[in-house]
């Protein structure tokens, strides 16, 4: 990983994530205190945990400096999550 | 293991690294041949448990409520009634726990614990696994989740009785032998995707230098696909067994509509609002993989075997990979044909038949593939060849009866009638096991480090052949008939009662078919002692674990490994022999040539005819 | 080996059979193509003499296309073909509009039928209801229901009519299968599935259940008679007799379901309890 | 000569063994909860109203109040690795330290969140919102105990004779399935407590 780093400087990217990702939870709660709409707040709850999501696997687990071909060990679990709840949810069974 | 340990593991080449303990080396071996040879032994005793049962169900189907010959009263009256003929309780235990055994207990274990454990690492020019305790562990979590699936037998209620597919809410109300059931499979799960991990880190990490990822001889191709299809499949299933669990085992309801009217079990804690439906779409969003889980290895297999005997390449190489991985691909989007009756949308029907449909594709250029591999090749007709050839046709049967039910309006027919049990043997049977038979024949020079009977190899085939397509093939004719699967009694319906003599020449075959795998096991254990011992390349084959002595040692090879070329170059004009290991380096192959040249240059001046030497 | 298919008399079972043995021949054809030139191989080329060679040669794309292409089109034209069918069978929207309307429940291990009565009004169905001696969960209080007549393991219907099912389960899934009529489709608990065929030819058929269903699955059976429009005519006359006179006797409507019940599961002599 | 050695160290990829096999563990892990989360979709548009009544009565501060833990957990796990890697063994020792306080501070709050829900007998059983609630809480909190296990044994063994700086690796990877643990979380927790 990004060893052309200091501790002290990684250090500190990896604060910046945890204040970020402490920052996006205090949203996802905020934002449930308004209402838009019921497909809205999920939109909203599920885009937040997305975001929250990419910065714990980018930083925290090395995606952003590590071999690119890692990502395929979550793209392709994804790609088939989606067409199962796709089809299940599609048509209700 | 350093070069003092190699050394005299020359000395006595029974390959037993002996400075470990008998525990460690036989019971808790991190070895992957000696977990090979473990999954092998447990697989071929569960096979030959499922058999029996296969053979209680086809007794009962042939002589309805007649007493079982010989054995019938010696029985538990849990089983049998007084005068020991089958129950319809335990016909239903048996059928559940034979598919259940059959697919999870002999044919997975076989092609991926045992050949993908034996072969990855001896054909990618590995000393061993990437995680050899993990191993260890999956292996022996597949024992223990066998015994706790059979435990159901010392309970009331028997064991699983709701088919393999054990579709709630039947199983969700069902006896403790179901919970069991529920447990093991979990386990097996477990065991699988930890095998898959090591399947997948070590072929991708642990390739000798020079082996590039399309130099890998199919068996290691093919098992590595299904290990991703495990990797993506089977945590679903685990999550649909966990739901099953809580329905099962804790009365919620995942699976389980309001106010269900049922008498066997106390429902009130059981609030309702579940869906049948969801456990088959994540079932078989599992299970469907998971059926070329239970082929694809196979199809690996019989590639190199097919090549190996017609001293020819394998037809198309890079057409078979992809073939593979569209296959895998495509795999995990077809599971809804087996739901076309289920009540789930109809438009899903359509779309899910013509995923089907477009699957059978890479099954077809496959199979033509293997034609071309034979084609003006120079076939020896050994046993693993045998049975590789018969793979080819019987798969084709097996896929183009998949191909009836793959087409909705005729499913709507023959769905769950015996066409499909049919179906189901002719790919699990016809097409795995004969694989499997391939390929334990074509590596047991390898594995004991010593022949088999030929004679007896033979005949074993030729029997289960024939026998084989006596048993199965007739079930397609049931089938049509309209015969259903699972049913304890045929002769009930009146339309059904027709197809009795058929029947019976069923169950005479399966006889026969039966009783003819003790040929295998004991011509196994026999030549594992007393065969003559093997050579390290018995087959002149090409690719790494015949560079290896046979069995190998601890730690595989004894001489460093590069790998210069495709595992299938054989007949190539290149190589004095028909043959050309991956192993040989340029100038190596320079010198055999230079020396051939030599010889020839002699003998004419011999004037001997060059024919004869050759 | 088609002529091992049960006679068909449905309407739709001419598209299903058509379909079936057009799939035979061509599974046929390719079996005996394949396995021609597979033997052939085999006979022609095996290893005579010791060090011969085999042809060195390792693919060619053009063929590796042409049998891609080739089986992917006779595929797609399968799917297709097929499809036209399965919509005519199983779409909802595609159903021709019935002319009777028969509820059907499956219970471990009988068929409940129930028959609107002559309003041709269903009484209203609730969950809450079901029961043994209630199946189809009717509403007591429903004025409509008081004619509805029900019938264990005995389907009657008339003949060249379009009979439209209401499917459902009230423990496991079951599944509705008529052979005869190129009909099966699973009942499943908690959910009502439509099914439709129309009886070309009168006479008495059978009905099975063809998804396990416990021990019991094999004893699953009912019978389907198609009858003259007269005599199914006369039949739902004493059938709703029945269910009136049953009403007068007892005071509890629940139960004159069952009541009603008796003399029709009676002459099938089939019950299985 | 080929022996243990020289393949173990082999790394066709350029990525060891442990992160590698981590990874794809992982993915089938993702797997493992995509079945829970369809089965959550599907029955949430079933039984709306169910899931809408059952949500409500969780307890979203203590549950936000977790994720906090959870998430300062998974921020010292990386530094912890990254204080190892870089040789800092106190410093390794303390961070490893307080994810495993972090772990069992999370399996404290979920507990007692538990026990409120029993208290007022709601149970897996009580409506399939409280089924799925049990159920998927129930499996993430197995795999915090699962990462809690070899977490403590680390931290015994660096204890004893301090961690060995060349395995950083498998802290890595042990590092990857924490994260992963947390990134489940992040899912669950607006899944169950919020989006309704
Ligand atoms: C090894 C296991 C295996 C394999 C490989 C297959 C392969 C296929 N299976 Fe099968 N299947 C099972 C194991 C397997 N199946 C089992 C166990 C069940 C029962 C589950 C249960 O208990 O309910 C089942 C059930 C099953 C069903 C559900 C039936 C029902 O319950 O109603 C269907 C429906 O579509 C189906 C279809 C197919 C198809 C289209 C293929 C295709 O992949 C086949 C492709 C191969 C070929 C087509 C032959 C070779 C090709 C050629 C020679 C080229 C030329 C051919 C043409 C142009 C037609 N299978
Ligand atoms: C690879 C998988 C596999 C294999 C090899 C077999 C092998 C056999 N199977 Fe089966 N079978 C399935 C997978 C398999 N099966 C599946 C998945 C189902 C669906 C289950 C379900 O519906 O849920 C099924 C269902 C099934 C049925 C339908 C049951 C029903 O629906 O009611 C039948 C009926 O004839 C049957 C028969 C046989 C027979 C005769 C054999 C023979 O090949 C067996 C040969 C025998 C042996 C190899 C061992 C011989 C044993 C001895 C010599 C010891 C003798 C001792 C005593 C008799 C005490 N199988
Ligand atoms: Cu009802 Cu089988
Ligand atoms: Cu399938």
């Amino acid at each position: 990983m990004a060893s052309g780093l200091s501790f002290e400087e990684i250090q500190k990217s990896y604060l910046k994530v945890f204040f970020a990702l402490l920052v996006l939870t205090a949203l996802t709660v905020a934002v449930t205190t308004v209402h838009f709409g019921d497909t809205a707040n999920i939109v909203v709850g599920v885009v937040i945990a997305l975001l929250k999501a990419g910065l714990v696997a980018y930083i925290f687990m090395h995606l952003k400096f590590d071999n690119r071909k890692l990502r395929y060990f979550i793209t392709v679990p994804m790609f088939f999550f989606v067409t199962l709840v796709f089809t299940l949810t599609m048509l209700g069974l | 293991m350093d070069a003092a340990l190699h050394t005299d593991q020359h000395l006595h080449g029974n390959g037993h690294a002996h400075r470990e303990s008998f525990l460690r080396h036989y019971v808790f071996s991190t070895d992957h041949k000696m977990i090979a040879k473990q999954f092998m032994f447990t697989a071929i005793f569960f096979l030959f448990v499922g058999g029996a049962f296969a053979l209680f169900i086809r007794w009962q189907l042939a002589y309805p409520g007649e007493p079982i010959p010989l054995i019938g009263t010696l029985l538990p009256s849990t089983w049998v009634n007084a005068d020991g003929a089958v129950t319809a309780e335990w016909y239903t235990q048996l059928l559940t726990m034979h598919g259940s055994i059959m697919i999870f207990a002999v044919i997975i274990p076989l092609l991926v614990g045992t050949f993908g454990n034996f072969a990855i690492p001896l054909m990618i020019g590995a000393d061993d696994m990437a995680f050899p305790f993990l191993n260890m562990v999956s292996f022996w979590l597949f024992p223990l989740a066998g015994v706790i699936m059979m435990a159901g037998f010392f309970m009331e209620g028997g064991m699983a009785a709701s088919g393999w597919t054990a579709y709630p809410p039947l199983s969700a109300i069902a006896s403790p032998g179901q919970t069991l059931w529920i447990v093991a499979l979990f386990l097996i799960g477990f065991s699988s995707i930890l095998g898959a991990v090591n399947y997948i880190t070590t072929v991708l990490n642990m390739r000798a230098p020079g082996m590039k990822l399309f130099d890998m001889p199919m068996t290691v191709w093919a098992v590595f696909v299904t290990a991703i299809i495990i990797t993506i499949g089977t945590p679903v299933l685990a999550s649909a067994l966990a739901m099953l669990f809580m329905d099962n085992f804790l009365h919620t309801s995942f699976f389980l509509p309001e106010n269900l009217v049922v008498a066997t079990r106390d429902m009130s804690r059981t609030a309702g609002g579940g869906q049948p439906l969801l456990w088959q779409h994540l079932f078989w969003f599992y299970s469907h993989p998971a059926v070329y889980i239970m082929i694809l290895p196979g199809m690996g297999v019989v590639s190199d075997v097919l090549s190996t005997f017609a001293r020819k390449p394998l037809y198309g190489y890079k057409a078979m990979v992809f073939a593979l991985a569209a296959i895998a691909l495509l795999g995990i989007l077809v599971w809804g044909h087996h739901m076309f009756q289920s009540g789930m949308n109809p438009l899903l029907g359509t779309t899910f038949m013509v995923s089907t449909m477009v699957i059978a594709v890479p099954s077809a250029i496959k199979t033509f593939n293997w034609l071309g591999t034979m084609w003006r090749g120079k076939m020896e007709f050994t046993v693993p060849m045998l049975n590789a050839v018969a793979f080819v046709s019987m798969f084709v049967i097996g896929g183009l009866s998949g191909i009836f039910m793959a087409s909705t309006p005729v499913d709507v027919f023959i769905h769950d009638t015996y066409f499909i049990v049919g179906h189901i043997h002719y790919v699990l049977f016809g097409g795995s096991l004969f694989a499997i038979f391939a390929g334990l024949h074509y590596w047991f020079p390898k594995m004991s480090g010593r022949m088999f009977s030929d004679r007896l190899g033979k005949w074993h085939f030729w029997i289960t052949f024939v026998t084989f397509n006596g048993t199965f093939f007739p079930m397609h004719i049931l089938g049509v008939g309209g015969m259903m699967r699972r049913i304890y009694d045929p002769t009930v319906y009146d339309f059904l009662k027709p197809l009795q003599p058929m029947n019976e020449f069923i169950t005479i075959n399966a006889i026969i078919l039966g009783f003819a795998q003790i040929l295998l096991v004991y011509n196994f254990i026999h030549s594992w002692y007393r065969g003559r011992p093997a050579k390290r390349n018995p087959w002149r084959a090409n690719t790494l674990e015949w560079v290896a002595p046979s069995p190998p040692p601890h730690g595989n090879f004894d001489m460093p490994i590069h790998v210069y070329r495709g595992p299938y170059e054989y007949s190539s004009p290149a190589s004095v022999q028909d043959y050309l290991p991956q192993t040989v380096s340029p100038d190596e192959l320079a010198e055999q040539r230079a020396r051939h040249e030599q010889r020839l240059a002699r003998q004419n001046e011999n004037s001997r005819p060059v024919e004869t030497a050759l | 080996m088609l002529d091992w298919l049960p006679e068909n008399v449905s309407v739709f079972g001419e598209g299903v059979d058509h379909l079936f043995s057009l799939i035979y021949y061509i599974s046929v054809a390719i079996f005996i193509l394949v396995n021609a030139i597979y033997i052939a191989f085999i006979l022609r080329y095996r290893r005579k003499r010791k060090g011969e060679r085999a042809h060195y040669y390792h693919g060619n794309n053009l063929l590796e296309f042409s049998w891609t292409a080739l089986p992917f089109a006779l595929f797609l034209f399968l799917a297709f073909y097929s499809d036209g069918v399965w919509e005519d069978i199983k779409y909802t929207e595609k159903t021709p509009n019935p002319d009777l309307v028969v509820e059907v429940m499956g219970q471990t291990y009988l068929w409940h039928f129930r028959y609107p009565g002559s309003d041709g009004i269903f009484g209203r169905r609730d969950v809450q209801f079901m029961s043994t001696t209630n199946p189809f969960g009717i509403d007591p209080g429903d004025p409509n229901g008081k004619d509805d007549y029900t019938s264990i393991n005995t389907m009657n219907i008339p003949v060249n009519k379009t009979v439209l099912v209401h499917l459902s389960s009230m423990d496991v899934i079951h599944s509705f299968f008529l052979p005869n009529m190129r009909v099966k489709q699973d009942a499943v608990p908690g959910q009502w599935v439509d099914v439709w065929f129309n009886s070309i030819k009168t006479g008495k058929y059978e009905i099975a259940c063809a998804e396990l269903c416990g021990s019991g699955h094999y004893l699953m059976r009912a019978v389907l008679n198609v009858l003259p429009q007269a005599e199914f005519d006369h039949w739902v006359d004493e059938q709703y007799g029945n269910a009136l006179a049953a009403l007068h006797a007892s005071t509890a409507p629940a139960s004159s379901a069952t009541t009603a019940v008796t003399p029709a599961a009676s002459t099938t002599g089939e019950t299985n309890q | 000569m080929s022996t243990l050695a020289a393949t173990h160290s082999r790394f066709t990829t350029g990525i060891n063994h442990g992160k590698l096999g981590m990874w794809v563990f992982l993915a089938s892990e993702i797997m493992f909860f995509s079945g829970f989360f369809g089965a959550f979709i599907v029955l949430r548009n079933l039984n709306l109203d169910v899931f809408t009544a059952g949500a409500h009565q969780l307890d979203k501060v203590v549950a936000t109040i977790n994720t906090a833990v959870l998430i300062t957990s998974s921020l010292t796990m990386a530094l912890s690795h990254l204080a190892l890697e870089r040789g800092h063994q106190e410093k390794f020792r303390l961070f490893l330290f307080i994810t495993i306080l972090c772990a069992f501070g999370f399996l404290g709050i979920k507990s007692y969140e538990y026990a409120a829900k029993f208290s007022h007998d709601i149970y897996p059983w009580t409506n399939t919102f409280f089924a799925t609630y049990f159920t998927m809480t129930g499996f993430h909190a197995l795999h915090v105990i699962g990462g809690l296990i070899p977490m403590i044994w680390m931290l015994g063994k660096s204890m004893v004779k301090g961690y060995p700086v060349e395995m950083h690796h498998r802290v890595e990877a042990l590092g990857l399935y924490w994260h992963f643990v947390d990134l489940v979380w992040i899912f669950l927790f607006p899944t169950l407590y919020l989006i309704f």
